[in-house]
């Protein structure tokens, strides 16, 4: 229904999705309200994290997220967030696979806790050992087109540069190196991170970017099924503009109405 | 009845007094988890489902126990 | 189905409109491009414009617009386009009602020919001349708060600031005008002219714009319908987003996983 | 037979001789216009369709006819 | 020492200045230090206002300001803020003139209490009484290029549309409309208000701003005299770039040092 | 006499920098506009290259440029550009140094031959191989705070962090991570590339960078030597803002002039 | 000795009773204002200092006194 | 007389033929460079002018010649 544009399907590692929204699923304060906004979204892709569980006894709230979240109808991408190195995001890669989730995942390596910026030397580290061992590799960078560059050398999937620093909301902010990312790009371009308002899917869309992920702007919303679908719209709308050629800018006016001689 | 021997092993960096021979499974229900819900790495690897339900406790094994939880 | 997401309607003078996307008609490639890209965008309101008709016997190849329009399912909207002042925009606004328009006028008066821009001083004229012959008056202007609390003072149903010049596809250029517009609004604030992209017409429902109006980036797509579909996804993005408050945004991240001692 | 007289006016700018007593539908006729597309403003009047249908034009009348077109 | 850039000079009204920097009064803590700071701003044309003169004997501090201002080094030229509409905007032009200052006025009627944006209709009166009379006007604008060339035709002597509200530092935010009343213009268009940051002045300068006014972030600076000369050197600085023509900017980098083949 | 805005000195590696702008020698049309250029520019540090010398015969024309710059007013800092990896730039280091300039090093990497964007990679490697030798190693990398951190970590004297692409005119576009190196820098950041216009180098120093480096926007200029003043003269004024601590932004105007009750 | 008439004037929107007959700088000094720190409109019509110094204050006048200020 | 012998070396990425025992600067001077106005790195080491100036030709040497040109 919300999928009613026709729009090329995204294709990562040979693998075709519908949507080009992807959702992660943090923040959202009950199981119920993410799988529905989840659904609202029409994401194909949806990202879950790893975390040492508690061995005190107490219950995580949100320890049977699998429970939530149909893996027929979804890919579930685990993240390496935590990771504090290439060492530690390996270690988290392979246990995610090892949980039986699909040998995918979107490669994560944020040491500073201020900005959560990636910290490429290690992306590029453990990209290197992931490709190797066989898995689709999406890593989170910074958006800086070489570093872009070394990771579809190794082999990763997509690039995942950001738009700003996570949960920030500040829309895309280093627009003139996606730019460059997109131009030399080999793979598809998700971009990830900071995209809070729907004007800026729509933005990264008609950039030319394959895809976008959101998590905080739908997840903390008043009413995350709602804006899970304004996203959703957001992104199909930007896509359709990108697939038709972006319309062409002009210093001055071009008349809509006819304006010569009206009256005497 | 003979008491059994005690080996010392490390979880999510806490030091644990188990029963020699206890399996993984057991060890988890020990401490109020499931091996379902839980993903373990012994020694550095990861184990999968059908592995962890196999494996026995060694002296001086390193678990690292983890859940798959909400995450961007 | 485009309409799925519930937003609050519009309402200008007192008449409920269920789409907050406004189209004009100009630049069509066809006659049937231009109805199906208007039934696509789901627009309850559809600009018109009046032109001088040719006395030396050739064919208007649009002659025949309202042929194309239901007038039951739009609003038509007479414009003023190609008035050189206040008292031809009058003419003009007066021969659409004549002719049995509904006495509303989209009064645009801008002698300028190369950036078609407002002339204030005869909006304010004729706005005024309007408002106390019964119209129902929506007055083109540049994005200037005085001029848009006088014409609300006079009895204008709207105002409708640009957001860059007509045809241009530059987005919103004046921002920070028409946000003290919108603070100080008593009337639906429709931004009108320059809008290019998705991106731009969300941009301007999230900052609480009531309605956007879009023309060229419609008529002049390779596909006008897709596009008009997009444009009307985008415009409802927007407005959930604006509905349901915005994002906050922050200056450093928020993390969306958890990051504390993920491993040893 | 007597020849009917010939009045003078403008429209959209330029200047017709028609005959004197001629209606408004058959001046727009005269010059392959139908009233029915037309929207025409009278001595600076605009005029609806039905009194427009009724208008005889006179001597030195200034009319301007318009159409609805595409517009935005 | 600091005017050692050679760039041509102001012409306003046949009066030829040698700075570009206009300067206002407001707001400094001391009368000492305002003198000091316009000295090292190096301004040829500084703003004054007219207001009330209380009639209960306490003292207004800054009543005896023309002591500290050397008429003969400077053109000082009143103000009309506080006037809310036309006829007293004339009326303080004309006490002004009246005091024996030169029959020169800074236009400025903006009754909204918040922003304090300029009243188009009410400014375009008052310039054509003032013009009219004799005064040598300089009318303080909204980015309105169809106002800046009404105001032309009435003879105002330059036009001063502003960056962005009084007082608010916000630099140019109105860029695009104000390249049109640049390009479009016949007499010189002098940036006023919101320029806060010397980039912003150099900025205007580059654009080809033929003069800007700063106040307030002269005047309310940790050290005035010395914030004034950076304002100073910025206007400077942006007025050589603007008259030797602009960089070209390119997408692509254009090396600075040799790349082919350094070593094998 | 440019100089006469009394600011604090710059500081790398101890030594002690009158002037926060850096010049290139790169793109100059003869030897002498260079060195009155650099002059004019009031620099203390000054850029060159190193290149393979020709063996077939012919003369270089500017292979004497150090006939051109005095060593004892300039600090002759050798760049590394042309080097396409660690090993290349380690090698060029040397050479400058072996040849007598003083070991000191703007290293740069940059094998993209469109964008000329630093590698972070290659550029860690060289940094860590080049202050275990004992250079002085002022780095040119991508606008990555985590980047910056890591040179900063392995001892780096600076960061330079481009604005945006070399030679590209485009001032700063990676505004947000700039600020984010700013906010965490332990050592001094120099902006570097990009810098076309004097409001840019006056934004760079407001923003708090110890330095900027121009090269193109000089060097190619109608008159580089004007053009050289104009810089150092925003560089100047920038720096005065940020030393005193920038101005408050408000939302809303602040009256500069007194506005109540002009007259009745 | 005869007590001199008041005449009532409205100077910057208050009402004064005044002498008859006294001048500007009369009123002004009387209000701890000197002529030569102040303009002076006099209903409606602004003064120069000369004129200001010749004026008679009338019944019924109406005065707006203002200072030069600061101002941007 | 003796002819003397030639070596073959490699400078900038080209061979020459040189003959045995020439100094580095009178190499340079064959192909009209100047000791004063080069540096030279001589098999990956950085030569300083001194040693330069005292360097023998060997064969099989990998020479690099660069100078000090403009650059940003």
């Amino acid at each position: 229904m919300i999928n009613s544009l026709p729009v090329e399907p995204l294709i990562i590692a040979d693998r075709k999705f519908n949507s080009r929204l992807l959702v992660g699923t943090g923040k959202f304060s009950s199981g119920e309200i993410m799988r529905d906004s989840i659904e609202a979204s029409g994401a194909s892709i949806v990202t879950v994290a790893l975390k040492r569980a508690s061995l005190s006894g107490e219950k995580d709230p949100f320890a049977d997220i699998l429970e939530y979240l149909d893996a027929k109808k979804f890919l579930i991408l685990p993240n390496t967030a935590g990771a504090m190195n290439a060492e530690e995001a390996v270690r988290i890669a392979r246990l995610a696979a090892a949980a039986g989730l699909p040998q995918w995942v979107k490669l994560e390596i944020h040491p500073d806790p201020n900005y959560l910026l990636p910290d490429p030397v290690e992306t590029l580290a453990a990209a290197e050992i992931l490709v190797k061992e066989g898995f689709v590799v999406l890593p989170y960078i910074n958006a800086d087109p070489v570093i872009a560059a070394r990771l579809q050398d190794i082999g990763c999937a997509t690039v995942m540069p950001l738009g700003s620093p996570i949960g920030s909301n500040r829309g895309i902010e280093s627009r003139a190196q996606i730019e460059i990312i997109l131009e030399q790009a080999r793979v598809p371009v998700v971009i990830d991170a900071g995209l809070g308002a729907p004007s800026h899917t729509a933005s990264a869309m008609e950039m030319g970017a394959d895809a976008v992920l959101v998590n905080t702007a739908i997840a903390i919303a008043e009413d995350p099924v709602s804006m899970a679908k304004a996203f959703a719209l957001s992104v199909q709308a930007g896509r359709v503009y990108y697939e038709m050629g972006a319309s062409r800018v002009t210093k001055m006016a071009d008349a809509t109405s006819p304006l010569t001689s009206f009256l005497d | 009845m003979e008491q059994s021997k005690l080996v010392q092993i490390v979880a999510n960096g806490k030091t644990f007094n188990v029963r020699e021979g206890i399996s993984l499974p057991q060890f988890l229900e020990s401490i109020n988890l499931s091996i379902k819900n839980v993903v373990v790495e012994r020694n550095r690897i990861a184990l999968s489902p059908m592995d962890a339900k196999n494996t026995l406790i060694e002296d001086g094994d390193s678990l690292e126990i983890v859940r798959i939880v909400a995450g961007g």
